[in-house]
């Protein structure tokens, strides 16, 4: 389909290799602060960028991922490259109205970007 | 499907809208925003307010409005072991009660311990101190936006493995609510009037040895 | 720059939510039928597809994933959507020349997509 | 930078574009493409030239031709345990040479064991016992693509857990390699003529507990 091809074949420009980028998150832009009470908002980051053939060692890539990388170089239609995800994630603590409507302070896991790699 | 008691603050009702939650402990230090304009000022640390604020919640165990002595004698902390005629206090753990039975593998091959009832209490004994995992004791800082702002912590003996073979190690088995009062201005305003709410910070009471 | 808005905005068309998809490599077409004694492919699978608002609970989202699609949702300029990356990835067996020129037969691990979810 | 000994094949001179092999056992069946093109015929399977071509490598205790007599008793497998004195023939693990010490929390608590030297040699000849992992032994036909065709694989034996406190299990801690024969097609394509090749099978030639 026409739209396939449009997401596969992307105009050819240079691109960011994946990589990790900042992105604070401010709970009041997406309306937490009435069950959020602290913090404010914290650096999250995200994954965004290229997995393309050759990958670098530090992309974290898995076994399939550079299969996968291999084969979209081979025959773009059959596969995309791999994706820029996050490879490792760390926790963060927030006070919060929990079921109860009581205030805890407890850990949230998987919050933060802490490395990204192809996946 | 809305439930009947339709709790909008529930945080199950928004099941992938919202993150999770764990009951995993210790948890990270509760990041700050440095503004000091979020912070109370001195009329709204006033000790008898406050203490009234919390009533019969206040803990004087666990919490305390300025340094404790115990942090400057004991900074890193204090271990919290109790022993009753040799053995830790508290319930014998099953696997020590269990302890000393016909190790069998497969149909045929039984291997016994083969010492006399007295002998194998004291092994029992021994083996339940060895894998014991005692609770350390350490007042923290919380900064000013909490109340009291010193509190006592729990975390877990690091130090040998606790188990036979070596592998395992002391790690979170309980916890508990301690309740304090929280410095907070209603969606981060400071042109909104700030108050104390009362909030519940988890406290490790109790280890046990895991992978 | 255009390019990112390019990469961001794509076409408003139906897209497929975030799934697992087929794709079977044979290790021939790849080039590697001279260090691969066999199998001589393998069904490694790959994931693709739109990660957005709300996700569903077979998304096993991250909670990283879910404050990122919120972010996305409130201002798309900040943070693309997550990306569509395997959950699970099992091992797959393989007989192959190894650095001695023995062949052996190994483990590789994370070879196939058991399931795929919004990281 | 491209070393000396430049080997095309080196799994290591095509990091990041090859994918990597782990040392972790068991590992799952080696899955066969089911065309029968690419079988042995009979004159393939004759037993002297293949064994003249296995030469000193034939090891009959793990590799079999037809199926053995053991599968056909024991087709869930047998273990293997040895015994000598009452505990696991072979080297004396240091955990359980060093049980026994004096246990202590900090700097002025100490818990000793208490008993004789005899006792608690007993005590280490059972917790040798109990935290001793034995092999079990297998048969496993590979198919027809294998020379010999049947195996002893080994495994580690999945009981009770073989720690004090449990939580930890009996995983494999070594393996060695087999030689066999496999009937290989150069690039899967049955106009070539197809031979047999020697390759290296893993087989668990150890357990040990672990989390």
């Amino acid at each position: 389909t026409p739209a396939y091809r449009y997401a596969r074949y992307p105009r050819r420009i240079r691109r960011w290799p994946c990589q990790r980028k900042q992105m604070f998150v401010k709970f009041k832009d997406l309306g937490w602060q009435s069950w959020i009470i602290a913090p404010d908002g914290f650096q999250a980051f995200y994954c965004e960028g290229e997995c393309q053939f050759p990958l670098a060692a530090h992309m974290n890539a898995t076994n399939h991922a550079i299969v996968q990388t291999l084969v979209h170089l081979m025959n773009p239609k059959q596969a995309p490259s791999p994706g820029c995800a996050p490879t490792k994630l760390g926790a963060q603590s927030v006070l919060y109205f929990d079921d109860n409507l009581n205030v805890v302070l407890q850990k949230f896991p998987m919050m933060i970007v802490k490395s990204c790699g192809c996946h | 499907h809305i439930p009947d008691n339709d709790n909008i603050n529930d945080i199950n009702f928004h099941t992938g809208s919202r993150p999770s939650p764990s009951d995993e402990l210790p948890i990270p230090p509760l990041h700050e925003n440095p503004d000091r304009a979020f912070d109370p000022s001195p009329q709204d640390l006033d000790y008898k307010a406050n203490r009234k604020m919390l009533g019969k919640k206040f803990d004087r165990n666990f919490m305390q409005v300025v340094k404790p002595l115990e942090h400057i004698f004991h900074p890193d902390g204090m271990l919290n072991i109790r022993f009753r005629k040799g053995r830790p206090k508290g319930r014998r753990p099953e696997f020590i009660k269990d302890f000393g039975h016909k190790i069998s593998f497969g149909d045929d091959i039984v291997k016994k311990l083969g010492v006399d009832k007295r002998t194998k209490k004291l092994m029992q004994k021994y083996l339940w101190n060895y894998t014991y995992c005692p609770l350390i004791y350490k007042w923290k800082d919380l900064g000013i936006r909490f109340w009291p702002r010193w509190i006592k912590e729990g975390s877990c003996y690091k130090g040998r493995s606790c188990s036979i073979p070596p592998g395992m190690q002391c790690k979170t088995k309980s916890s508990k609510p301690i309740t304090l009062l929280r410095w907070h201005c209603k969606d981060w305003n400071t042109d909104r009037k700030c108050s104390w709410i009362e909030i519940q910070y988890p406290i490790i009471t109790e280890c046990a040895c895991s992978c």
